[in-house]
């Protein structure tokens, strides 16, 4: 609490003005202090708020603790009790007073203590030591177990009980230390070192049961939250009760309200683990085969579809197709020629009809025929030539006017053969006369006449 | 003899059936009788040889041309 | 002879048929019959010629490829 | 014989068939139906021969690359 | 033979078809049917040696390794 | 055949279906079919091949490690 | 089987529910979905492995940083 700054000289202020310097000195000056002192004429007025008197042997200050802070106090403020106040100072203008108005108080006798609480807090968070991206995440199998605990009280037995239920062949390595009394921090937090050296500790619990604000104190010391914060595996602070926050709780990688909480949290019960890989195989399993049976059903499917499971038949009816073309051009190629040759033959056989041997006998027999009527004919013309000739000539000869002279007659021609000589005076000797006898003539001379 | 022309083998046979009925009619002088008789006689040859000359011509025909004699059945009628 | 020309043989036949009805007739001057005949003889000559031709024709397409009787795969259907 | 050239056997066959009728009609001149004949008896010959060969040829084909028979369940119908 | 290059099966099967189309409708001259016989033929070689080298392949297939048939509960639905 | 390489088990399911899509919409040409059918006989055996091989390797695990055995389903077919 | 090295039982279960994600989401290759499988196997293993593979024991550090067993009372439980 640093000096008033000096009031200039000669300079005349209203009260007001003074109050008002005043309260601004105050209020800037006096933000967050610790007063001890004993409380007087507590009463809570009806808004809630607590309006009381610090006092100690020599002086009083009037005080305010205000509804929402009352609330958080972790006891109850009555007249008599020596407590430690934080607050500020402020001034009520009216009465020129001034008074405390209080943010937090604390039964006297941990004051000290708290307030090297909240440096320390203050100080390691702003170090970051609270960070939650610090906080690291338990193994889900911690292959050992570490334990940092005093090997009295229950706190040890209940986290070995537990995790034996739990995880039957759990490794645990157990890091006995004090918890309580002096040196215990530095122990705790030599014994949080030692742990960290074990190979294979993957999870450390560092605690201890329940006990007053005192016993625990061991877990607000730097030392052991520098211990926590520095361990190579995450660490499970479990101190005390529920209501018990300590350094060590802010530090840890995870808080357990009790070692037995922390024992559970370390390590999921190995039935669950195997359950759950179990479910995982059974699951992995079930979807593969799944799979595997859509796709042969696919397969299957698609292989048997008639496209392709009966695609040499649909070939083969091509072939059937080929074939009845085939024999279709064949059998009417063939029916082309049959009906070609039944016709040709038909008219063969009507060439054949015309027999031109038999119109040529025909003919022949005409021709001959002809020639025979005009043998006939002419034999006839010739033979009736002959008999007109026979007869006419038969008569003729029968006329011949020298038919006698085959008796003997003869006739006598003149010379000349002109006339018939009748009377032998018709002719004179020497005159030539010429007879007909009745076969040739004689030509002769008269020689004389008579 | 008068050499009278001879038209043909008909004309021969008329005169000669003219010759012969003269002749048969008688009366006629011997000269006459005698000269119509000898007209006839050569009428008469004249048809012979007209006659003689048909059957060579028909018979060279014949032999040349093979020209069959008609068969009796066609002779006959 | 006197050597008319000759058309063809159905000429021929008709005129030889015509010459035999003349003949036949009669009434033809032997002279006349007889040049007839010997035209007939003329037409019965060309006549056979042309049959004797006509056969020979024939005889020689038969010779010549026999005309084939159809095979009786064809013909009997 | 008049070789007069024969297009095909389509042409072949239609004047065959002229021919058979003309010739059973008859009253054809003995020339004529003559030279018909022949013509028709060459006609006949050149069909044969062409259908001739085109078994021929059809028997090749079967035989140069067995022409398969039809399967008895097509011959059936 | 027109020796014209066949393009594939089913071009050759549409020819073949159309072919005995034409053959079923008659009124061909007989060298234009047998040319259609003759390029059936060949057509339908055409169609055979292909055929049989497509059943040759899927013959092949089949002996490299059945394919399976599907099983009947999968063949059945 | 063409050896054309299968990438997997889906690329080769995948072609088979579209393979049998296309044989079923008909109308290929015989060649182009018998190529298809082939492909997708070599692509059914590859895909049998793997789901065979699929099943070894899956059923070799379960006896290995004591595994659950795979649901009825599966190892029925 | 790939033979990946497996960090610790925590890196095998992540994988191992990793890989169930990915097989129960579906649509991944066969032959990947098989690679998973098998890796889940393994995993599933590892993890059965990593169970049984801890000691059932509790040590005790001494004062000199030294692991020794601790005293009965602690482990009869």
């Amino acid at each position: 609490m640093g000096p008033p700054a000096p009031i200039p000289t000669r300079r005349v202020l209203t009260v007001t003005e003074l109050t008002v310097r005043v309260r601004d000195l105050l209020e800037t000056e006096f933000i967050e202090i610790w007063v001890e002192g004993e409380l007087s004429n507590c009463r809570v007025w009806n808004t809630g708020h607590l309006y009381f008197t610090l006092k100690d042997s020599a002086a009083q200050v009037r005080a305010v603790i205000f509804r929402s802070a009352l609330r958080y106090l972790k006891f109850k403020p009555t007249d008599g009790l020596r407590v430690v106040a934080r607050g500020r100072l402020s001034v009520y203008e009216p009465k020129g007073e001034y008074q405390l108005v209080c943010e937090h108080m604390e039964p006297h006798g941990l004051g000290a203590r708290q307030l090297a609480f909240d440096q320390l807090k203050k100080r390691l968070q702003e170090e970051g030591l609270f960070d939650a991206s610090r906080k690291r995440p338990l193994p889900v199998l911690p292959r050992k177990i570490g334990i940092v605990t005093s090997l009295d009280g229950a706190a040890l037995r209940d986290i070995i009980q537990i995790l034996r239920r739990r995880y039957a062949n759990a490794h645990l390595v157990i890091q006995p230390t004090r918890v309580q009394g002096e040196g215990a921090a530095a122990e705790i937090a030599r014994g949080i070192r030692a742990i960290g050296r074990v190979p294979h500790v993957d999870v450390v619990i560092v605690g201890r049961g329940g006990g007053s604000i005192e016993d625990l104190w061991a877990f607000n010391e730097e030392i052991v939250a520098r211990a926590i914060a520095e361990s190579p595996a995450p660490v499970i602070s479990a101190v005390g009760h529920e209501t018990d926050v300590t350094m060590a709780d802010f530090v840890a990688d995870l808080r357990a309200p009790t070692p037995s909480a922390a024992a559970e949290l370390v390590v999921t019960a190995k039935d669950e683990f195997i359950g759950r890989i179990d479910s995982l195989r059974d699951r992995i399993g079930a979807a593969v085969g799944a799979r595997v049976q859509s796709r042969s059903q696919r397969v299957h499917a698609v292989s048997g579809r008639p496209a392709l499971a009966g695609f040499p038949g649909r070939v083969a009816m091509r072939g059937r197709h080929a074939d009845e073309l085939t024999h279709a051009l064949s059998r009417l190629t063939r029916a082309a020629l049959g009906t070609r040759e039944r016709r040709l033959q038909l008219l063969r056989r009507q060439l054949d009809g015309f027999d031109a041997g038999r119109r040529l006998a025909v003919i022949r027999t005409r021709l001959v025929s002809g020639e025979g009527l005009l043998a006939g004919a002419i034999a006839r013309r010739r033979l009736q030539a002959s008999a007109q000739l026979g007869t006419v000539a038969g008569r003729l000869d029968a006329l011949s006017p020298l038919a006698v002279l085959g008796r003997g007659y003869a006739v006598c021609w003149t010379g000349d053969r002109t006339r018939v000589v009748r009377a032998a005076s018709e002719v004179s000797a020497g005159e030539a006369i010429r007879v007909t006898l009745s076969r040739g003539e004689i030509e002769a001379k008269v020689s004389r006449t008579e | 003899m008068t050499e009278t022309s001879i038209k043909d083998f008909e004309a021969a046979i008329a005169e000669l059936e003219s010759i012969v009925k003269k002749l048969e009619e008688g009366d006629l002088a011997l000269e006459r009788s005698l000269a119509l008789y000898e007209r006839g006689v050569e009428l008469s040859r004249f048809c012979h040889a007209r006659l003689e000359d048909a059957e060579r011509r028909i018979e060279m025909l014949n032999e040349r041309g093979q020209l069959k004699p008609a068969p009796p059945s066609l002779t006959d009628d």
